[in-house]
């Protein structure tokens, strides 16, 4: 077996593309004027802002003049329930939904709100990682400010019943955000017939630079800045704008979205053979709901192993994964989705997420398979866990 | 994170991996839960560790740190095995991410727990300091 | 005259350096992994971000652990006093004081806390544009929670009593924070033994890209987060890292402060060509004390005319510059900074700055100087105000 | 911050700069501390604007505004000029950014207000309508 290099890495971060890469690289050196300079260099470097701006208003079925640049997906997230929780708590409406396996730039801000005065209530999911719409028609109060619900999960990669959730909202005229970080460029989103109010997304899963996100806000909400300062993203979001990353992120809407459905259908394929040959493995479970998933995720329990020691060594064969342990977080806990799913601690703790796309071959899936179960025996092999498993004892 | 290249060496290659059959002390320390186990394998002559095996759940610095602890050990007087500190390990492994430090205190820990299971089985070889010290560990 | 491409609005940005874009280019499509990822792809995006902090930290005579990257010198000022605030206020301590010319990024976020239950002195500038250290010390009460002072002015580039003003405030025992966005790297500065609490800054004013800037946050002081989420940044700033953005600003920075005050002769010996050659013109006047200035800012103000269509005519002869005029920021009022100096608001809109570096070269000059005087005769031919005053009637 | 070419091009050649010695009518509107002032110059014969010129302080797009207005009235019938509105101007440029639009304001007040000056000068010939557009153009 010859060693590759397989990235299956694309919902932590993904390469620049080629093409985004060629779009940026005028405006560093040439066309690097300030996009609110008056001079000709910085008016080339607003009209490719703006043009950027239609690019990913288009790719959401929005308007331009309701897409702002922000430095990150977790800008736009915080941007998004700070701001609403400032406009709302005017109102007196001081309660937040949210779901309890969000992304931490939804969780930790809610808790921050938490600790001023705010109410949240968090929806619990269903052991296949999906919430329930009527969970949150239960959670709505007359103070409810903002339901804030992940598009799709970025562990288990759960696409949620956005539109339903949505409509819920707006017979209850509560606002709706939704953190579609990982959905974008995956699944067909058109904000405006779908009722969605807020949506974030950020431009390095979708091959455009790090640093670089988006903030759509439905006309007619005015969110208060989270960034105060100058008058750029028509007074909403201060600092000098990033023109190469945002005529990047433009370009990278366009090609993401471009052909979802062809895409898929390739990326499920191969992620369906991943999971079957995966799950082949005795002590192994998929999570997860197995249809309602982006295409290109797979997350595997594997018992009597630990996550971050089976990354490593992925990572000494070539192949780059990720996982919900503990380890790899820095934390004691395991990954909060996994636990959301009910997991048991020792069981998340050997979890590898794979996200994979398009340039993942087939002779990628094939080596894959091959050195998955490799490696899952040799650090079964010296695990006291599996050992006791296999004596049919109790490890914990 | 940032791992050293020695920790990654003893992780890809971890030495003395295994159990020992007839061992003549045997300590596991940790919980699936927290998600590290270790599990040290003694065998002592002499007052020598002729031999010392491990198995590690856990992330990669547990591995390493048990590698590296068993490497330590192997071959010495058992004062010294008794003696081994985290920090040792920490240093022999070119240090760990701060957060990963408690991985090293494991495999002190997991050996200590091997030779109290070998001095609960040979009572008139337990030094007089040894319960003392392993108080001191557990502070 | 033959014409010439001069482009002379640093202040506003810096086009990235060669060495800069060559650095950052391998983490597009090569290094491009989350640097918060295990796998080795991850491992060097990490170790290429801490090699970027410990070159900040040594150009600001900080420590690595000081440093935290963010999205821009905007973000780092609204964290800096966003986050003192909300750190104090907790103490009781709800009074900031700063100065009436501060950025944007300062004034319109003490203008929210404002909204916000904090009260806040704005102390005033003399007409030579700097800040006199006892108003400072006069302003502070037992309940100032902040000083925030900028280093040196964006728009007349005096530079304030730093040191003086950071000696008053430990006195005190209040925190103290300077906006140094225009000053990094053309100053030298040793945040620890000047006294300084936390300092903001942003690439793009130092040939790296727009979209990174860096707080520092003297040891001891734990701020509160401006954007919650994941654990980048030791936890204190959510996103993940802009890889290339970060090792730009790294090199961009060890670059920018090497030399200073070589580079700082020439330029000052061509600025200062400049201002003479610029006063020559009848009604005009150096904004911003002479000496106590950035090597490379002069800003002057030319009466009977307005300074939009000056840039305008500036630009058709390929010199880029800037102005307070309120015509290029969409306002009504002129400069806020112009008018802090005692400037009215009809001399005030005839402003013109010049942010020139060593690459303004002799012979840029004397084209500058060639154009300039052309420009303002033609302008002020057609203008109704110049005619009145040149008849020596008030145009008011 | 965008400008049409047009834009550019009146603002770089602006037509009809100067003054009328001998104006008919002359109107000044704006003031310096808001930073715009248009002064507007017209020669009148048989009801014609024979000559318009303007003298402008002001951004780019008051220059503009200035020059395309002078542009469409002159060698047009006085009652086209009186008819003239900020709209007209303002397409006859492509286009004005928002927070511009006050520029063709100004040059359509402009005008007025030198018709009014020539108006009062020439009493008879004031279209019993004048004062009712005036008034209008400034609710
Ligand atoms: C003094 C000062 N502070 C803050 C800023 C804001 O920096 P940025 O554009 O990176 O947000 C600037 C420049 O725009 C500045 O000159
Ligand atoms: C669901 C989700 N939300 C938010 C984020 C944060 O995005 P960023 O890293 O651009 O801040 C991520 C990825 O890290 C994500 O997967």
């Amino acid at each position: 077996m010859e060693k590759r290099f397989v990235y299956a890495d694309n919902a932590a971060t993904t390469a620049v593309s080629e093409e985004v890469l060629a779009a940026m690289l005028p405006f560093f050196r040439e066309g690097y004027g300030n996009a609110s300079s008056i001079y000709k260099l910085g008016r080339d470097a607003q009209r490719a802002v703006e043009d950027a701006r239609s690019k990913v208003a288009k790719a959401l079925g929005a308007d331009p003049r309701e897409i702002f640049f922000t430095s990150c997906g977790s800008e736009a997230d915080n941007w998004a329930i700070k701001g609403t929780a400032e406009l709302m708590a005017k109102k007196g409406k001081k309660h937040i939904i949210t779901s309890v396996f969000e992304h931490h730039a939804v969780l930790h801000t809610t808790e921050y709100l938490e600790k001023h005065g705010f109410e949240v209530t968090y929806v619990p999911v269903s052991d296949k990682g999906l919430i329930d719409p009527a969970d949150i028609r239960n959670a709505i109060r007359e103070d409810t400010a903002l339901v804030t619900i992940m598009y799709a999960n970025n562990e288990i990669g759960t696409i949620q019943p956005i539109e339903e959730i949505a409509a819920i909202c707006h017979e209850k005229g509560v606002l709706f955000h939704t953190d579609a970080v990982q959905a974008v460029g995956h699944v067909d989103i058109d904000v405006h017939s779908q009722g969605i109010d807020m949506l974030s997304l950020s431009g390095h899963k979708i091959h455009a630079q790090k640093g670089i996100g988006a903030l759509y806000i439905r006309k007619g909400i005015t969110l208060p800045n989270l960034i105060h300062g100058g008058g750029q993203e028509r007074g909403k979001r201060a600092g000098t704008e990033n023109v190469p990353a945002i005529v990047g992120l433009g370009v990278a809407i366009e090609a993401a979205t471009r052909n979802i459905a062809e895409k898929n259908a390739v990326i499920t394929q191969r992620r369906n053979k991943l999971i079957d040959g995966i799950l082949k493995l005795p002590y192994t479970r998929l999570n997860g709901d197995r249809d309602k998933r982006l295409p290109g995720n797979l997350n595997i329990s594997i018992e009597g192993i630990e996550g971050e020691s089976l990354l490593l060594m992925l990572d000494l064969n070539g192949i780059c994964a990720s996982s919900g342990s503990a380890c790899t977080s820095g934390s004691l806990d395991p990954s909060h989705v996994l636990l959301s799913i009910g997991l048991k601690h020792e069981v998340a703790h050997g979890s590898m997420r794979l996200s994979i796309e398009e340039d993942v071959t087939d002779d990628d899936v094939d080596y894959i398979l091959e050195v998955v179960p490799k490696v899952v025996t040799r650090l079964r092999e010296m695990s006291p866990v599996w050992e006791k498993m296999m004596k049919g004892e109790k490890y914990e | 994170m940032l791992y050293s290249e020695k920790v990654l060496d003893h992780f890809s290659n971890p030495r003395n991996v295994g159990e020992i059959e007839d061992a003549d002390g045997v300590g596991e320390i940790g919980n699936a839960k927290c998600g590290d186990i270790m599990k040290m394998y003694l065998k002592i002559e002499n007052d020598i560790v002729e031999d010392v095996k491990f198995e590690t759940f856990g992330c990669g610095s547990a591995i390493a740190s048990s590698s590296m602890a068993t490497e330590l050990i192997k071959g010495k007087p058992v004062s010294e095995a008794m003696n081994l500190t985290n920090k040792a390990v920490t240093e022999a492994l070119d240090g760990l991410p701060a957060y990963k430090l408690h991985c090293s205190v494991l495999a002190e820990e997991a050996i200590h727990s091997a030779l109290e299971d070998y001095y609960s089985k040979n009572p008139e070889k337990k030094p007089a300091d040894f319960d003392k010290k392993a108080e001191r560990d557990s502070e």
